[in-house]
This record gives C-alpha cells, structure tokens and sequence, in this order.
C-alpha cells in the first residue's frame, strides 16, 4: 500500500483519487500547536487512503510559502492543499498549479482559481467566543465588567479572528470596560502581558485570547495573582481547542470556553477533499466547511475532541 | 570622593537615569507601575531573561555569541516537560533531563565554534534552527499537567521571592564573582580583546569559551524549564521564540560590546531590567500593538546612544577624581 | 646550556622562513640574534614562545626537548618571551597584563594585593612611568613596550628573550632596560636579544647569531668584533647617503605651525623649509606623537597650521591631505597597516584614486607604480598580492612609508612618526636616502619624531627637543650630534648614553 | 597554469563543489530539480534575496551591519503596494515611493551608525523592531488589487528572463564592479579592516558606510516592491519577517566575514544560490517539515565549515603556484 515514489508521480494530470498517490499540504503556521494536532489526523487518514503527505516547512514567511508552492509546482504534485497566509498573494500559485493540472484545494478560505476549498471561518470562530463572554458577562457581571483581549494584528487569519472576537463582545456587551488589547499567541507572552494589565485592572473578569496558547496564558496571570480556579466573577475563554485548555474546562475552572477547530474532521479532509476532486468532483461538491465549534463544560464535544488528542 | 565616585558610577551606567526616569513616568501615567506586585512581576518575568543573559554575556564578552538559546529553550522546556507529564518525573530529575539537553546543545556549539573554530553567528544560527526542529518534532503537541512536584521550580517561595528571581540572583552573584574574583574571569576579557596575546600568555583559549558555551546552554535550557514551571505547559513551536535576539538585546543594551572584552554584569542586569520594565510598561499604559514596537525599537536607538556616551560622560565626570579607579576610555574616535 | 634550537624549520604557503636554524644559548649569557628584515628572527622567537607548531627540528630547554612548544608548555619550561608585535590586551590594566595567565592567587581568587606590590615594583626597576591601574591601550607605544618587558620578567624565567624590545623606546628607558638585562645575565639568565640598533649589540651582547633568509649565516662570538664586522654579516653594507640638499633660508616655510595647542600640548611655534628635513626629539610622551597628530588633524587643535603659505583650516586627515600633507603614524599595527589586505593595497590606497581613469582604477599602473617603490625601498618579498600580515616587521613598515612616498601623490609635506622602527640596517639608509632624496629633488619638507639620536643626527638638518609638550630648544648644523641631544633632555641620564656610537658615522 | 588556477578558485569557493553535489543529489532524488522551469524558478525567488544581501555584503565588508531589511522590506512593500492599490499608482511612481522609503530608513541608520557612531547591532534592531510597527500602523491590512502597471516589476520578462531575476544580474554586476574596479571598492576593504588607518589615509570613513547604508534601504525596499508585484498583495506584519536573517546567513555563508574587511561578491552569490536550492530541494524531496528545520540548520553549520576550510585549501592548492595571483590567507589562527 506504500505509495509509490514521488518521482513517478510527476508528470500525469490525476484522472481519479487512484493517481493520486502524493498531496501536499502547505501550512505556514508550523509553529502553532494546531497545526501539529490536524498533521496528526491528516497523517493517519492519508495512511488508510494510501497516499503520500507532504508538508512544506514556510515559517510563518509568505515569500518562502510562495516559493515553496513554486516548488511544488515544478515538482508536479498532484494535489495541493495550501493554507495562503495572504489570501490574494497566491492566486498565481493557484492558477499556475491548475493549469499544470494539478489539483489545488485551498485551506482556511477560498481563492478564484482552486479547485475545491476546506473552509472554517476564523472571523466567525472569534465572534462565537465573543458573543459567548458577553453573554456571560450580562448574565454574571450585569454587563458591567473589565475585559482584556490578547490579540493578534500580525496575520491575516489573527486579524479575522481578533476582530470577529472583540466586535461581537464589545457590540453585545457594550458597558464593558475594555482595559486591555494585547498582542499575544503563545502563552509566554500572554502571562507577560495579562500581568502587566493586572497590576494596573487586578478586577479583570473577561480575558479572550486569539488562540488557547494566549489564553491559558492569561488564565496562569489570574492564578497567579490570586484568583481562585473556580471563581464565578472570571470567564477566560480561547480558540483553536488545544489539549490543555480544554481540560481546564472539563475541570469546571473558570477557563470557560474554547471555539475549537476539530481536528479530525480538518484533518480527514486534507486528504479527503483533493482525492473527491481527482474523482471528477465540482468545486461545490467536494469542498468541505468545518464548523468552529464553542466547546464549553459537559458538552459531549469536550470529551470527544480530549480523546482525539489521545 | 563619595560623590565623586557616585558621579561616575552614573554617568558609567546611564541606564540609571534612564530607568528611574520610566518608572517615575510609568507611575504617574497608570499609578500603577510601583507597587510590590508588579515590581515582583517583572522581576518574575524577567528572571529567566537573566539567568541566560549572564553566562551569554560571559560569552560574549569572551568574543564569542550564541543565537542558539531561544531553541535550547524551548529544548529545556520540552525536556523537562515531558518527563514531567508523560512521566511523572520529580522535580529533580527533570530538571536534570533538561540541563543535560541544554549542556548537549552547548557542547556542540563549544566544540564547533571553540575547538574547531567555526564561525559563532552562523553555528549557532544553525542550531537555533536545527534545535527548534528537533523539539518540535519530540513534542509536536503542548505538553500539560506537569503535577506538583516540578511546579515548584517557577512558582515556590523563598525568603518571600519567587524561585525564578532567586535562581537569577545566585546566577548573578556566581557569574559576577567569577567575573570580578577569579583568573578565569581575567582571561574572559583577555580573549575577547586578543585570543591571539591571551594564547600567549598561557590563557585556555578553548576551554574558557567552551565552558561558557556549556553555560549558555545550560542556563537557556534551565530558562525553558522555569518558565514551563511557571506556566504549567510548553508549546515547542513558540516557547522561546525570539528569546535569543531579547538575550542579545540585553547583554548589548546593557553596555556588552559585540566586539568583545568589554562589558560588565551590572550593566547586563540593567539591561534586563531596562527590557523588562518597557515592555510591562508600555502594556500597563495600554500603548497600542504597533506603537509599542515602534516606541520597543525607539528605546533600542536609545540605549545605543547612552551606551555610546556612557564612556565620554564618565570621562568628563572623572575630569576631578582623586585618583582614577580606571582609566577613562578614548574619549575620541578617529572621526571626531 | 640553557637554550638550544636544532634544525628548526617553518614554511608559511611557499614562504620558508626558517630552512634548519640552530642556535644554542648558555646561561649567564646575552646572545644577540640578528638579520636583515624577513630573515627568520621572530618567526624563531615565535615558535619558542608556542605561537604555532615548527614543521621541523628540535627545542630543547629544561633538560626536555620539544618538537614543538605549546605557550604554556613554553612558560612552564621557564621562556618568558617579549614579542615583537605585544602580546597585551589592551582593555585590561598593566597589573591585569603583567599577571595574565599566571596570576596570583590565594584560595581561587586574585591576589590582587600581591600583584600590585609586584607590579609596581617591576615598572620601578624598569623606569616605567605609567599607573599600574591604566587601560594598556591607553598608553603609549614605549609605555607598552615597557609593561610587557615586565609582564616577562615577572615570570621569573630561564630563558629570557626580547623581540626588538627598544624599537619604541627612548634613550632614557633602553638604559634602564639594559641595566636590567645585565643584572639579569649576572643571575644566570640565558638572554636571547633581537634588535637593529647595533650600539646594543655591541653594550650588551656577548655572542651573536645572524640568520640570512632562514639559515645561520654566522654564529660567532662578539669579542674583538667591529661595527662594521657585524653589519656586513647582517647584509651587503650600504651605500653612502646623499648628501643633504640645499635649504635656502629665504624661501618661505612649507610648513608653518603658530601656537599649536591641544591637550598637554603647547603652545608649538616651529617651521620646515621646502627641501629640509627636521627631527623631533625627545623622551617617550614629551608629545612629539601628539604634535604630529595634531598637525594632521588627527586629534582637535588650536593654533594655525600653513602649508605652501595656505591655512589648513580644518583640522581633519582629509583636509590635511587635500593640503600637501601626509602622516606615517607611529602605531604601525592600528593607525598604519590593513594587515589583511595585499601589500600593494597597503602601499598604494590613497594613491590609487589618483592613478584611476574615469573612476575606474589602473591595474596597471597601479602594479608598475608598486614595483618602483618595492625596488627604491628593498621591500621582501616584492609580491604585490601578499597580504602585509605575511610580511616581517621592517618590511610592513617600509610598505605604510611607500603609501606617502611613492611619487604619486602630490605630498609637500611629510610627517613620519618613527620612520624607521624595526627596519634593518641597511634598510633603514635606504629609507633615509629615500627621504633625503625626495627633500632635495622634490622640495618636500619632512618632519619626523624619533627615539633614537643616532637617527636624529643622520637624517635631520635640524632638530627640535622636546619635553611636556613644548620645544626645549634646537640644534643645527656642528651642534647637532648625539651628545648635544642626549645632554638637552636629561642630563642626569647620560652616563651609558655616551659611551653611543654613531653607526652612521661609523658606516660613512 | 589554468589547471592550479581552476584548483585554487575551487579551493577559495568551497561552496561551489557542494551546489554541485546538492544539485546531483537533489535530480537523482526527484528527477526534477533539473529543469529549467524550477532553476527559473529557483532563480527568481533568490532574487531579492541577493538584491539585498549584494549592498548588505558590501556593508559587512565594511564594518558595519543591517538587520532592519527585514521591515525595510515591509515598509517598501506598503509603500509600494499602497500607492499600486489606493491610487493606482504608476510602475515609476510606486517604485520610485518604495525607494524613497527605504533611502529614509538607510539614512536613519547611517546617520545614527556612521555619523553618531552608535552600535549597528543594536540601532538596526531598533529600526528593525520600529520599521516594521511603522509599516503595520500604516496599513494594518492586506493591500491587493495593485493593477497591471505594478505588475510589470516583478512579472515582466525581460530577455526571456524574469524581471526580478534581471534586475538582480543589474544589482550584482555594478556592486561587483565598484568593489573590484573602483578605488571605492578598495576603501570599503580598508574601513572594514581598519578604520582607524583608513581614516588616516583619507578614506571618507563616514560617508563610504553611510551611502553603503542607503543603498542596503534602498535594495530592501526595492526587493519588498518586488515581491509586492510578484506576489499581488502585501500583509505587512508577515512581508519580510526574518528576511533579515536570511541576508546575513548569505553574507556570512558567502564568505564574507563578520568582523569585516574580507569576502567577495561572488561568494555572496554562491551563498544565495546555497539557500535557494536547499531550500527548493528539500521541498522537492518532502523532507518533512521539523526535519526541514533540522537539515537547514546542520546546513549552516556546514556551510560555516567550509568557510573555515576555504583558506586552508587555498593555502594548499597554492603550494605550488606559477605567480601567486593573490596571497594565500594566514593559514592558522593563533591556537591550531
Ligand atoms: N604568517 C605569515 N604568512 C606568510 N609569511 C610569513 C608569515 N609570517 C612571516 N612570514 C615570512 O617569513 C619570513 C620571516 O619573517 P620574520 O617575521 O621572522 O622576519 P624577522 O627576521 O623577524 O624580520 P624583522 O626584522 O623585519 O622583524 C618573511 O619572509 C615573512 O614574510
Ligand atoms: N608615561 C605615561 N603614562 C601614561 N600615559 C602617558 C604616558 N606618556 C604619555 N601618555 C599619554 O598617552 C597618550 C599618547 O601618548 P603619545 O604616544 O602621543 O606620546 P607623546 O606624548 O606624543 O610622546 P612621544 O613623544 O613619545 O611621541 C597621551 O594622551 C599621553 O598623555
Ligand atoms: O525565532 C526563532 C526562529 O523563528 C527559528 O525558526 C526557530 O527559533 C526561534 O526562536
Ligand atoms: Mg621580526
Ligand atoms: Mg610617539
């Protein structure tokens, strides 16, 4: 079942999923742990499907992801599953690749030229969480409250993500003091920064972070400084469903909630959605939308997505 | 001759001033920056910014330079923090692991650069990357739940400080007497000005460099493992990303030069307090994202031009010593 | 015997710069080891000290021979070494130099008391006059000199050997120095001693060594042996100097300087005429470097500087250039050479914008231009694309005089700080009929400083003395000799001092 | 004579055979490495690469250093782009406000550099850190939609050759000019080796940098520019970023020395093309991912080793020289 070298593979345009025995997936993120998390799952359904998965190594660079791509290209991949740091920056990746017929699926949004996407909205990840906080924070705070956000500015999918997160709080919870707009993704810097907005706001009750990293970040700043795990008045929640994060929510901790992106169903169509298309799938048909889900105490979700991780 | 002295130990260290300055103006923008608090935060935080900047400054001071901590790092960190979840581990031992990994990545940093003679900036470029890589494919994904026992390196309480800031303070303490006392810390400053005339004179031009490059790694890794403590998780991919330009950033503001054989601790804590005090204090003012970093690169110009002074001011303020402690650098470089 | 060399050999690329040296030196016993520049000496003296693994040959010393000696191994036998390009860090402090890598110590940590007390006696011995506390970098070239002939002596060695330790010396501390060599030889030091100036050879030496392009040309006692004896061993003798050109007291002063001031400087009067050449004489650190430097713009200034009767406002290298005047600066290792670079950058770099066309440089010109001066000053090897580390010390300075002295550039005024320090004997009068002879044929007028009074006496028409940065006084024509020179600046000091012999004056 | 001469050039660039062997392996390996499709392909995505490690290796020859191309590039990129997509700026216009913006960046450092006489390290890293705030204040979003005129910079092919890839040729071959045929070639040389001697022999210590200063602003700008048009679209908090690692690993793979004074232009070439096709390489293979990091970074140390031993084997390759065209390099530093 071991597909056969990249090297025959080059050079035929894929005339169903049995040609295709190589995908590429492109994912400039690397350093985050979500990406990490849906290899994993990617990577075991391209060995039940028997095909080849091959990643690219961009850093967080969109000059060496286009390059790559280029690479990739060259190469005659038969399918690519790209994740365009900047969405309109590789549209000439995308036709050239359709054009060598290699099939081009986009990831994390769509493009012109692509010949199916896997989509989930960041924007709408950001505003599920946002409007979950403000409406815990009418309902525990009677609206009135401090709340601090750890962002990101830095890259496309953060800045969606950052303004879906912080409109839908600030527009459902308008009475809201925001103390705090912090650049933070990983953990380090959050705990850095949330200590820093503490000293002067030690009342924070809502911290949202961008990603889990950053929130659990935070959520170590409040302990630090003293609040208790449990306490009512505090609601930090985080995006992406990284593994620590949800299990301070299980733990009933006042980490509340996490719009997680589920990572079997992401990974499973990395590899799913270019074979639908090399079988003669449309666009329409063999693109996927993953659904951000708010995951939060006793959902079934929680306990699902924990075992994922396995 | 006190205020003489005090005069010169000034204009010798204007980041002096310059921190006072922030604090009063930090203080009376959000009233709170002095408070025990937050001071005692960012002595946290900036904790394992010193306990690597020392020895890196040690290095450096030596001629030498190591990029690779950031990656040793998140190398320490993910070594500790592994047997520390996925096995229980003590304290102890996994403070161990990950001193070894870091002694490991300093070993072959030392024997490259040091023994073979390669060139520091480009090895050590290379095993920042190489290093990160190599984390981040022992630990793909976060590591959590690191149990009791190894939450006591970052969170316990001696004579009412945090851990962190006592394992820097003895870091400090060690490195300056080694500094300041011992042969070794003569040879240190000799080799970086002249490997060439400290070989001569019988100076273990190896071994010196080789051992502050074990140090480094050491201290880095130890750095990952704190700050793991602390946070009760490490994500290979982002844990310490960037440390190693912070680290440089403080040995250099903190009046090292690049060049080699001159710098002193004192002046790299400073340094590490200057970057610790700005950054908390531009988040407690709630300057905006992009102008911090302009306001972060502004200060970096800053530090550069004091650094420049520091020697033509201590010049002028020993015009009246009674006797020089030291003689005032050049005062003059061949443009002026 | 306390030191003997067999059949050493080293080879740098294709360069054999020593083909199977032997030199045996007795205890109690100073021996001088000269030749011509490039022979050989340092690269010996390099290998004793463990600078570099010899390719050949034997070491023995201690009772132990070596193929090769690591610094340590070669301190531990007892070889205390003064090279002739220091072996100080400049940052740190004379007392940190002096002790560095044999510090006291007393429970793993600095005596600094006890170097101290050391310190400052070896400086007292050897007539130093700078703090045990300044930054070695700070000081001048003859105060390093000095630190380093203490940082040797403090090791208490067997074998002491000195790599032209008076090249930056004046008068007044080579007598000390050689007072303190000779008590040293009664303690039954074996002394290994290289230098040009053939007066020490002749005060101190008891046998000598003289190498020819890496091979022992003679090994020889000194007893019954004349100057010109031992020059003609070193090389073929060289030809008679030119005689000075005419210098007409009407003409105006090329160089005018009025009330020249700076830091322990001034106020400076003094002026040169087209075609003379004028020493600046005094102890080290009577400002003659300072002078020079001030006069170049190297350093801020008051007063006014004339050159060809124009005012030289700016007190900057460039402006000072633009104005017909050049400065061969007395640290050769940081203000003279590119030692990276070829010698025929180091030669010609401010001259090859001259010779370029349309912003575009000569190749070719720039090559003949270099093989001219390579002939007229007997720079070895005459390789235009070596680097000039490759090259020995006499010759890396006959390079920094070509820069100014190449016919190129349109230089009215030459200023030489220690024109000729390192530079073999008949290296040294090429260089000096070099200069005469650019003065007379040119009309170009040279200032220079140096420490030696015989140098003084055979290339000045004049001579200005220094002292606290001031000119003492002045001595032309029948009143310039040494005696005269010697008696202006220390009259107290000149009991060895006359027992000087011209080698010039024995030569000519 | 040829035959040492090929020996000795080999020997001087050890990095020429080891493109050689990458190239062989990369083909056998994939059997598309060679293709004209992906060397074009290689070629163009390392030419901003050597546009801007070209000026930036004649400042390091100098003495001084930049590590602000990274924003540099950002900033040039939103200038660009800004113009292109805001108000349909011209080709002319839109490159001309790209170099504006660089040449101000440049001056900044070369004045505070070279002028002041700060530290490069650390005012370029505060323009590095400032820049890019300044660059994602101004267009905090992605720019695209920058019309056909813009386009032509970095799509247009000019002789059958892209235009990046042309222009980068242009770049080269003037830098390669000044250093090798003009007396300014010679004084970058000598302030890099001693500033103090050339200052004495009347090098323009300042304003040599300094132009070296602009023209490194001026070449990031252009290369962002470049990218902008290649690419369609700037984001200017990810344009760049790291950029300024990838010039000085370059520089530095190239030859060229830290400390200054030494290296060649065509090092630096060699250098670029080093990166580019390690990277396009382990691509093409699908090493994955954290190994790609990890074979990155052991491929720095080696490059770092063959720096090293390029002078040793030049030294032997000229044993036997007919006239030593240029003079070996010392051979052995002080400990070997
Ligand atoms: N590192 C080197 N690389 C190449 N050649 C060298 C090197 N060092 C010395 N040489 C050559 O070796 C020969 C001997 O040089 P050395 O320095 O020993 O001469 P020296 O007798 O001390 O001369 P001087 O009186 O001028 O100091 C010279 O030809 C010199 O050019
Ligand atoms: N004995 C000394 N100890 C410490 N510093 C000294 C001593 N002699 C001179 N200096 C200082 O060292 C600096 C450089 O001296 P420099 O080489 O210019 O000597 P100089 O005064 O010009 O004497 P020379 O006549 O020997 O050239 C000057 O600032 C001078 O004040
Ligand atoms: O910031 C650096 C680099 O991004 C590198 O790729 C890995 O280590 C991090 O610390
Ligand atoms: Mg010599
Ligand atoms: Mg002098």
């Amino acid at each position: 079942s071991a597909p056969s070298s990249t090297k025959a593979s080059g050079d035929k345009v894929a005339k169903s999923s049995k040609d295709v025995d190589t995908i590429a997936w492109d994912y400039p993120f690397t350093f985050l742990p979500v990406y990490a998390g849906v290899a994993k799952f990617a990577k075991e359904r391209a060995k039940e499907k028997g095909v080849s998965l091959e990643q690219t190594n961009d850093n967080g660079k969109p000059d060496v992801q286009a390059s790559n791509l280029d690479t990739l290209i060259a190469k005659k991949v038969p399918a690519i599953v790209s994740f365009p740091m900047v969405f309109e920056a590789l549209e000439t990746q995308a036709a050239k690749a359709l054009s060598a017929g290699i099939i081009w699926v986009t990831y994390g949004g769509t493009l012109k030229n692509q010949s199916a996407s896997i989509t989930f909205s960041f924007e709408e990840g950001g505003r599920k969480l946002g409007e979950d906080a403000a409406a815990w924070a009418n309902q525990t705070l009677g609206g009135k409250g401090k709340v601090a956000f750890l962002v990101d500015d830095t890259i496309q999918l953060g800045i969606e993500r950052t303004k879906g997160m912080i409109d839908a709080f600030t527009k459902a919870a308008p009475d809201m003091q925001v103390v705090g707009r912090e650049q933070a993704i990983d953990p380090d810097t959050a705990l850095t920064k949330t200590k820093a907005i503490l000293a002067k706001h030690p009342d924070v009750n809502v911290i949202l972070g961008i990603t889990d990293g950053a929130a659990f970040g935070g959520y170590k700043a409040l302990v630090e400084s003293g609040r208790s795990e449990t306490d009512a008045k505090t609601y930090v929640g985080g995006q992406d469903g990284d593994l620590g994060s949800l299990e301070l929510i299980k733990k009933g901790t006042f980490y509340r909630a996490s719009a997680a992106l589920q990572l079997r169903d992401i990974g499973n169509a990395v590899i799913d959605v270019p074979l639908a298309v090399a079988d003669g799938k449309s666009d329409a048909e063999a693109s996927t939308d993953v659904p951000i889900t708010l995951v939060k105490q006793g959902d079934a979700l929680l306990d699902e997505i924990i075992a994922q991780y396995g | 001759m006190n205020a003489s002295l005090n005069l010169r130990q000034l204009a010798r260290y204007p980041l002096i001033p310059v921190i006072v300055l922030m604090a009063i103006g930090f203080e009376l923008a959000t009233g709170s920056f002095v408070g025990s608090q937050n001071l005692l935060g960012i002595a946290t935080d900036s904790a394992t910014l010193a306990i690597v900047a020392v020895p890196s400054a040690l290095l450096v001071i030596s001629g030498y330079l190591d990029l690779s901590v950031g990656s040793t790092y998140a190398l320490g960190a993910v070594a500790a923090g592994w047997l520390a979840s996925e096995h229980g581990g003590s304290l102890l031992t996994c403070v161990l692991l990950s001193l070894l990994a870091g002694l490991a990545v300093g070993a072959v940093n030392g024997f490259l650069c040091c023994v073979v003679g390669l060139s520091p900036f480009i090895v050590t470029l290379g095993t920042l990357t190489a290093v990160r890589g190599l984390a981040q494919q022992f630990a793909p994904l976060p590591l959590t739940s690191f149990g009791d026992s190894f939450a006591w390196l970052g969170g316990a309480k001696i004579a009412g400080l945090p851990s962190p800031v006592v394992i820097a303070i003895v870091v400090v303490l060690v490195a300056g007497a080694i500094l300041a006392l011992t042969p070794v810390g003569r040879h240190i400053y000799a080799i970086g000005v002249s490997r060439e005339a400290a070989y001569l004179s019988g100076v273990r031009v190896r071994t010196v460099p080789f051992t502050l490059f074990l140090a480094t790694g050491a201290s880095a890794a130890l750095a990952g493992a704190i700050k793991a403590s602390v946070l009760g998780a490490v994500q290979s991919g982002t844990a310490g990303s960037g440390f190693e330009l912070a680290v440089l950033t403080a040995v250099l503001v903190g009046g090292v030069a690049l060049t080699g054989g001159s710098g002193t601790l004192f002046g790299v804590v400073l340094g590490v307090a200057f970057l610790g005090i700005l950054q908390n204090g531009l988040t407690l003012v709630g300057v905006p994202t992009f102008w911090q970093q302009v306001a972060q690169g502004l200060a970096l110009v800053v530090a550069a031009g004091l650094a420049f002074l520091a020697p033509r001011l201590e010049a002028l303020a020993a015009v009246r010593p009674t006797a020089p402690r030291r003689a005032a650098a050049d005062p003059e470089p061949a443009t002026t | 015997m306390a030191l003997r060399v067999t059949g050493l050999r080293k080879s740098f690329g294709g360069v054999h710069a020593l083909q199977g040296v032997d030199l045996t030196i007795e205890a109690g016993e100073v021996h001088a080891l000269l030749g011509h520049n490039g022979a050989g000496k340092s690269t010996l003296i390099k290998a004793l000290g463990g600078a570099f693994h010899p390719d050949g040959g034997t070491i023995e010393v201690g009772g132990r021979s070596y193929a090769g000696l690591t610094p340590r191994q070669s301190i531990d036998a007892g070889i205390a070494i003064i090279f002739q390009h220091l072996s100080l860090v400049d940052s740190l402090s004379v007392v940190d130099n002096i002790f560095l890598g044999q510090e006291h110590r007393r429970l793993g940590i600095v005596d600094r008391r006890a170097q101290r007390a050391a310190a400052q006696q070896l400086l007292d011995r050897l007539g130093a006059t700078s703090s045990i506390d300044s930054r070695v970098g700070d000081l001048p070239m003859g105060q390093k000199q000095l630190v380093e002939i203490a940082k040797a002596l403090s090791r208490d060695p067997v074998v002491l050997v000195l790599d032209e330790p008076t090249a930056a010396l004046s008068s007044h501390e080579i007598g000390a120095l050689e007072r303190t060599v000779r008590s040293l030889q009664e303690q039954g030091l074996a002394i290994c001693y290289v230098t040009h100036l053939l007066g020490e050879v002749e005060r101190l030496a008891d046998r000598m060594t003289v190498l020819r392009d890496g091979q022992v040309h003679v090994a020889t006692s000194l007893a019954g042996k004349t100057r010109r004896d031992i020059i003609e061993a070193i090389a073929e003798p060289p030809a008679d100097l030119p005689p000075a050109g005419p210098i007409h007291d009407a003409d105006p002063p090329q160089l005018l300087v009025r009330g020249l001031t700076g830091p322990g400087i001034g106020p400076v009067d003094l002026e040169v005429r087209p075609g003379e050449i004028v020493g600046l004489y005094g102890l080290i650190g009577s400002g003659r470097t300072r002078t020079l430097e001030m006069i170049f713009g190297r350093r801020a200034r008051q007063g006014s500087i004339t050159v060809g009767g124009r005012e030289v406002r700016r007190a900057t290298p460039r402006a000072a250039l633009a104005a017909g005047l050049a400065l061969v600066p007395g640290d050769r290792g940081r203000q003279g050479l590119f030692a990276s670079l070829t010698a025929l950058d180091n030669a010609l770099l401010p001259a090859q914008a001259v010779l370029s066309r349309f912003g575009l440089r000569r190749r070719r010109a720039e090559a003949e231009a270099f093989e001219r001066l390579a002939a007229s000053l007997a720079v070895h090897p005459a390789t235009p694309n070596a680097p000039a580390r490759a090259f020995s010390g006499g010759n890396q300075q006959k390079l920094l005089l070509g820069r100014w002295i190449n016919g190129i550039l349109p230089t009215t005024v030459l200023l030489l700080d220690e024109p000729t320090q390192g530079v073999d004997v008949r290296a040294r009068h090429e260089i000096y009929k070099v200069v005469r002879t650019i003065a007379s044929e040119r009309r170009t007028a040279v200032l220079f400083a140096s420490t030696d009074p015989e140098e003084i006496v055979a290339l000045a028409d004049r001579a200005l003395v220094m002292q606290d940065g001031r000119v003492l006084g002045e001595l032309a024509g029948e009143a310039l000799d040494e005696d005269a020179l010697l008696h202006a600046i220390h009259q107290s000091d000149t009991d060895i001092e006359t027992e000087v012999q011209s080698d010039l004056q024995e030569l000519s």
